[in-house]
């Protein structure tokens, strides 16, 4: 967390922060964004989103960001007093990884195919599920696999145990590096859903004093952001991050510049207007993504879901 | 006498006390500390959750499958931990030499090992199974090797003076006069066993309740994970008490399991 | 008279020696039991106790050889080292002509043809008193009947009929050792070494185990070492009765008993057998 | 006398070579089943790993935090299940009563409580520590159960027989004739109390081995990930050994430590 | 004769009783210790065994009760109900004149004031010979120092001296036992109840542990209830020896010892005492 005796606020990372996934926060944090907002943000990690969703609405943390898919399904089929107040990755960040034996490039490959999850039921299930009812395949004609998150994974897929597999965007990243024989299909080609966004509680958005704080966390996110997206060359960010985080992928420059760049553009995927914003219409397409295909009940009224009105000045 | 007429009834009172008492608790916990209904869901969803759970069929598979899981894994524990803590309780210099790899054996975090299970043992029951019978093994053969060092020495002395072969002394000294401590091993292990498999099935595989425990957890369906937490306590005292009464019906000579002469 | 009948262990030790000669166990010259200069230390972390020193003893097949001393004086250890149940620390011992320890290895075969009654009655808990009675020929395969049979007569010959079917707890402190007995002479053993197993029995009953004793071991022609702490038992049962010396145990004294056999309990009263229990009396007084 | 040499020296021969067999084993695993590097590294890429694990003074943080939460939740567990263990021993009845809530908590999978555990204790040590203590409790608590119960008879009648109070009998009884079987839970209970902390460790917060192990599956650094597991097996072997040791300083009158009269 | 010395058990039974009022423990007609119509049934899973049958049975203060008869006839089950170790399952316990039992409980109390000799040593494994025979001692909170002094005290007059630091598996089997009547004499008890305590040792130690015993018991003025196998050594040290027959156990007789105290040695020449102990093995003859 950053240093200092700023307002404290608890930011629930439901993965390691050691990723470029993270780099708003890093570059927030390492950079003093935070500390300008008198902030001072304890990062935790969770395992996985539902915890995260868990933590927050008991109270337990300020602020934490998921996906769209588990806060839609959280909010309209579940009832979770959960808000949207900033998406900031627009676009999905999920990728499936297949091999060039046996590539996977079309939502139609997928029929009759085993894929292999990092968790059951989650969001990357859901998406593969969105990506399917994309292309006309029946879910029940895939086999889905759990298979955890593992270096190992990859090799699964060339021993044709698994056609493919659920990665995050940074390992997807790596391995087209690492494995040129990996094949990386993007469902953003046909899927509107997979958006990261800022959730907090409804309570919390309620009590004018942690309103305030998320406030400033946003402010700082988008000074940190604003600051990346001002260096395209990215020397500026990975100094700034590596002044105080050490992890990996930060020693491999040319990877480390790959992702960051396929980060900006995602932040940006809605438009430049749109930083840190969600937009309606996406967010009404996405809903509908979701209820056309069966993950959750159609018929609702997505927009008290989100709000804009933190970064709205 | 009537120490045992008590402990015959007994469980069968105490048992729903305490799930009256834990309840209440529970209902008090949630409405008092307020906490919220995704963290802890009050009971009264929590039962109706495991109504449905429990008139729905694929449920049923799910327990076949991990008790399935949780009885290889022991069984196979407790072969090998029976076996190696003789031959280790027996052989010292074998066990001093054996035990650094033990210890490290059990402390390696078995996520790590998921894709080797898989490479070579596929999706299936097996490393599921292999994952029980790792984390039940363990309690068996620390015990077991206890037992065989606790051996009375005058017993031991009866059959060394009889010319006894090892499997004879086996066979009527050491596994009789063991048999206290392999059950002790044995409750211990079943309950590693069920967690053993579920957290296998955290891990991989799309069946059993880890599975199911995992899948409610994601779907943000907290009565329904409760629901399932229940069943797998349910499914766990049951294997736990099959262990008991084996374990009273085989050793009935035994203080842990004979009556006081008083209180 | 005590002179007479006292010699000393000296001339036990200068006796032809034939130790190093293979001797086929036919040869009634052999000894069935040999002791040679054996001496047994025990070492524990609090130091060592020198339990036995320099202890020379040769049994003949058949003999009934009795072992008295005081409490403490190395008896029961003797008896341990006989039986192979302890490694001397030093000298040699033979069963039927054949060293019992091999390079701190056991003769596990000439052991076997022997049957042992302990200080404790070392009943096994799981078992009843039949099966613990009939373990010896559990162990040689004998067949259940033929086991239960055995195991039922022999209670009865030690006056535990009717507890056949009781667990060893059920059982008092001399029932027990009872029990024990039963199972020692379970698989007819050629050899019997037994450690005070009459100690916690009551006159009577201590009176008729003496005479099935003596009569199973001139039946069956078995060779007997027996410790105990009664001198007239002693005098009543054996040919020869050894006396121990205490720290270090040493042979004080070998006493013969020539008294015919069968010998009847009356035999108390005869001038000879007062004479031989006064002797021992005597000796062990003097030793102390 | 030449036993208890063995097994002085043996430990420090026999680890050497049981690693370099472990290295073999290793090497030839991955060369002649072909398998991939990411599944498995070959050791001299873990070793390398490894070795800059160990330079890097924040691993040793890490190290620290994991050893502290193994060593307070098996302190915990050391407690409760002695003290559990001895309460239940001697009141038949309320063991009977409690063994299901025992064994329902036991299975119960952590996960799903993980929650509520942030919610009471916050995201720091406790949690974990308090995962550690749950698994270690169960082992130490049932072998207490069996150590008390197998308390002698005759030992027992001496001390009624003196009119000893409670607490003099659990002192100069009890507790010694017990403490066999209290190590040979104590030696279970580290071993789950290492697995407790590093599960929790994986379910949330940002230090501890645990976190390691999970930060290098995310970065799909296999090397690394092994040299983790490595220093966990390492950390947990000297966890052991301090139990083991503990055990061979305090009950130097019992069997199962003291050398055999002769093998 | 005979009938001159035995008293049948029925007149103990029909002395006066005063079982209902409460006496004063000062009142000398209060018996230390009394049984009145004490029964012990067994019940195992095998059936129930009689152990005992209405016992009548009072020990006045200071007296020396010896207890004899044939193996397994109850007497070791006898002195567990006085000892507060086993509930009768029949008739009344009473300690210096108060029930040991109440409704299923032991008067700890009472119970604490006797000292225990069990037919096996019982001793602790983990403690010192030392340390086990200060034990009852150090339940009563006595120091370190003086404990030890004490127990090496006992340990002298035992003939242990030398042995305080071994550990009991060190110790020959008379050893144990020896230690453990140490154990049962560190706290001077005002009650001494000992089972076959001097089985397991050879006739000199007995001899010595007996005048040992005598004295204690006349310096202390403990009752002493003692259970022997052996009639000439209870006719020795008692005032009166109760005969009990076996299946179910029973008082058979009562045998008053009319010999002088301090009683040495070659007491058994005397006629009285040859006279007492023919006395009691016709009885224990006649009664099997
Ligand atoms: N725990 C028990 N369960 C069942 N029966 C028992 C038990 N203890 C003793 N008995 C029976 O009670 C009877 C008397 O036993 P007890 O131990 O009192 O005899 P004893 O006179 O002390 O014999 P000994 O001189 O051999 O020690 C015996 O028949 C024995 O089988
Ligand atoms: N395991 C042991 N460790 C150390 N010393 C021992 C051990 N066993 C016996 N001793 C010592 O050896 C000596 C002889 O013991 P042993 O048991 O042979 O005597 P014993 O003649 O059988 O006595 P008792 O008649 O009392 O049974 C004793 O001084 C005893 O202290
Ligand atoms: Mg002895
Ligand atoms: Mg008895």
């Amino acid at each position: 967390g950053a240093g200092g005796g700023g307002d404290r606020v608890t930011f629930l990372n439901v993965l390691p922060l050691e990723t470029l996934s993270f780099t708003p926060e890093l570059v927030a944090s390492a950079g003093g964004h935070f500390a300008r907002e008198g902030l001072d943000v304890q990062f935790q990690t969770t395992r996985g989103s539902a915890q995260a969703i868990q933590t927050l609405i008991a109270g337990s943390a300020l602020v934490s960001r998921i996906g769209d898919i588990e806060t839609m399904i959280a909010v309209g089929e579940r009832n979770a007093p959960l808000v949207n107040v900033s998406t900031m990755l627009q676009q999905v960040t999920v990728r499936m990884v297949s091999a060039a034996s046996a590539p996977i490039r079309t939502p139609a490959d997928f029929a009759g195919k085993t894929i292999g999850l990092p968790s059951q039921g989650g969001t990357s299930e859901t998406t593969l599920d969105l990506v399917l009812a994309r292309g006309g395949v029946d879910p029940a004609s895939v086999q889905r696999q759990v298979v955890g998150l593992a270096p190992g994974v990859f090799d699964l897929v060339v021993q044709g145990r698994i056609a493919a597999y659920v990665a995050s965007l940074d390992t997807s990243e790596q391995l087209r590096i690492q494995r040129p024989e990996a094949v990386i299909f993007n469902p953003a080609d046909v899927i509107a859903s997979g958006a990261q966004l800022y959730a907090t509680s409804r309570p919390q958005l309620e009590d004018p004093r942690s309103r305030d704080l998320m406030t400033r966390y946003l402010r700082g996110i988008r000074s940190a952001v604003n600051a990346v997206l001002a260096d395209p060359s990215g020397d500026q960010t990975l100094a700034t991050i590596r002044s105080r985080f050490d992890f990996p992928i930060l020693q491999d420059t040319a990877l480390a510049k790959t992702s960051l760049a396929a980060y900006s553009a995602n932040w940006n995927a809605a438009g430049p207007q749109n930083l840190m914003r969600t937009d309606p219409a996406r967010w009404q397409a996405t809903y509908a993504e979701l209820s056309s295909a069966g993950v959750m009940p159609g018929g609702l009224q997505p927009d008290p879901w989100f709000t804009n009105e933190l970064l709205g000045s | 006498m009537e120490q045992r007429g008590v402990a015959k009834w007994l469980p069968w009172v105490s048992a729903p006390v305490m799930l009256v008492l834990l309840v209440i608790v529970w209902s008090l916990v949630v409405s008092v500390f307020g906490i919220s209904e995704f963290v802890l869901p009050p009971p009264s969803a929590v039962a109706a959750s495991l109504g449905e759970l429990l008139v729905d069929p694929a449920t049923w598979g799910h327990v076949q499958v991990t008790v399935t899981e949780v009885l290889s894994g022991f069984a196979i524990a407790l072969v090998l931990g029976v076996l190696g803590g003789v031959v280790l309780g027996r052989i010292a210099w074998l066990e001093v030499a054996m035990r650094p790899a033990l210890v490290a054996f059990q402390v390696v975090p078995k996520v790590a090992l998921i894709p080797i299970f898989v490479i070579w043992f596929g999706f299936g029951l097996t490393s599921k199974v292999i994952m029980a019978a790792i984390l039940a093994f363990f309690p068996i053969l620390l015990n077991v090797l206890l037992g065989v060092r606790s051996v009375d020495r005058g017993h031991r002395d009866v059959m060394r003076g009889l010319g006894a072969t090892r499997w004879s002394t086996f066979r009527n000294l050491e596994l009789p006069s063991t048999l206290p401590y392999v059950f002790a091993g044995m409750e211990v292990a079943i309950v590693f066993s069920v967690i053993g498999a579920i957290v296998g099935e955290y891990l991989g595989g799309n069946e059993g309740l880890g599975f199911l425990v995992v899948s409610s957890l994601n779907a943000l369906d907290a009565p329904a994970l409760f629901a399932v937490i229940v069943l797998l306590a349910a499914v766990g005292s049951v294997l736990f008490f099959a262990v008991n009464l084996a374990k009273r019906l085989v050793i009935p000579w035994h203080e842990s399991v004979s009556e006081k002469e008083f209180a | 008279m005590t002179e007479h009948l006292l010699r000393a262990a000296r001339s036990e030790a200068e006796l032809p020696q034939g130790y190093d000669e293979p001797a086929t166990p036919a040869d009634t010259l052999t000894p069935e039991l040999e002791l040679a200069g054996v001496d047994k230390v025990y070492s524990s972390r609090r130091g060592t106790t020198e339990a036995l020193r320099g202890i020379d003893l040769r049994v003949a097949a058949g003999e009934f050889v009795a072992l008295v001393g005081r409490s403490g004086c190395g008896k029961t250890t003797l008896l341990r080292i006989l039986a192979g149940l302890l490694p001397p620390t030093g000298g040699e011992v033979r069963a039927g002509g054949r060293p019992v320890w091999r390079g701190g290895r056991r003769d596990e075969e000439t052991v076997s043809r022997f049957g042992l009654v302990f200080q404790e009655p070392n009943l096994f808990p799981w078992f009843t008193i039949e099966d613990n009675v009939a373990l010896p020929l559990k162990l040689r395969g004998v067949d259940r009947a033929t086991r239960r049979a055995r195991a039922h007569e022999l209670c009865d010959l030690v006056g535990l009929g009717g507890f056949e079917k009781s667990l060893p707890r059920e059982l008092s402190g001399g029932m027990r050792q009872r029990a024990a007995i039963a199972r020692a002479l379970s698989c007819d053993p050629s050899v019997l070494l037994m450690d005070e197993p009459f100690g916690a029995l009551d006159a009577l009953t201590r009176d008729r185990m003496n005479l099935e004793l003596q009569s199973i071991a001139s039946t069956t022609g078995a060779t007997v070492v027996f410790v105990t702490h009664s001198i007239p038992e002693a005098v009543f049962l054996a040919d020869r009765v050894v006396l121990l010396s205490p720290r270090p145990g040493r042979i004080h004294s070998v006493v013969d008993v020539d008294l015919a056999r069968p010998r009847e309990l009356e035999i108390d009263v005869e001038p000879a057998f007062r004479e031989t229990v006064r002797a021992l009396r005597t000796a062990l007084d003097e030793e102390a």
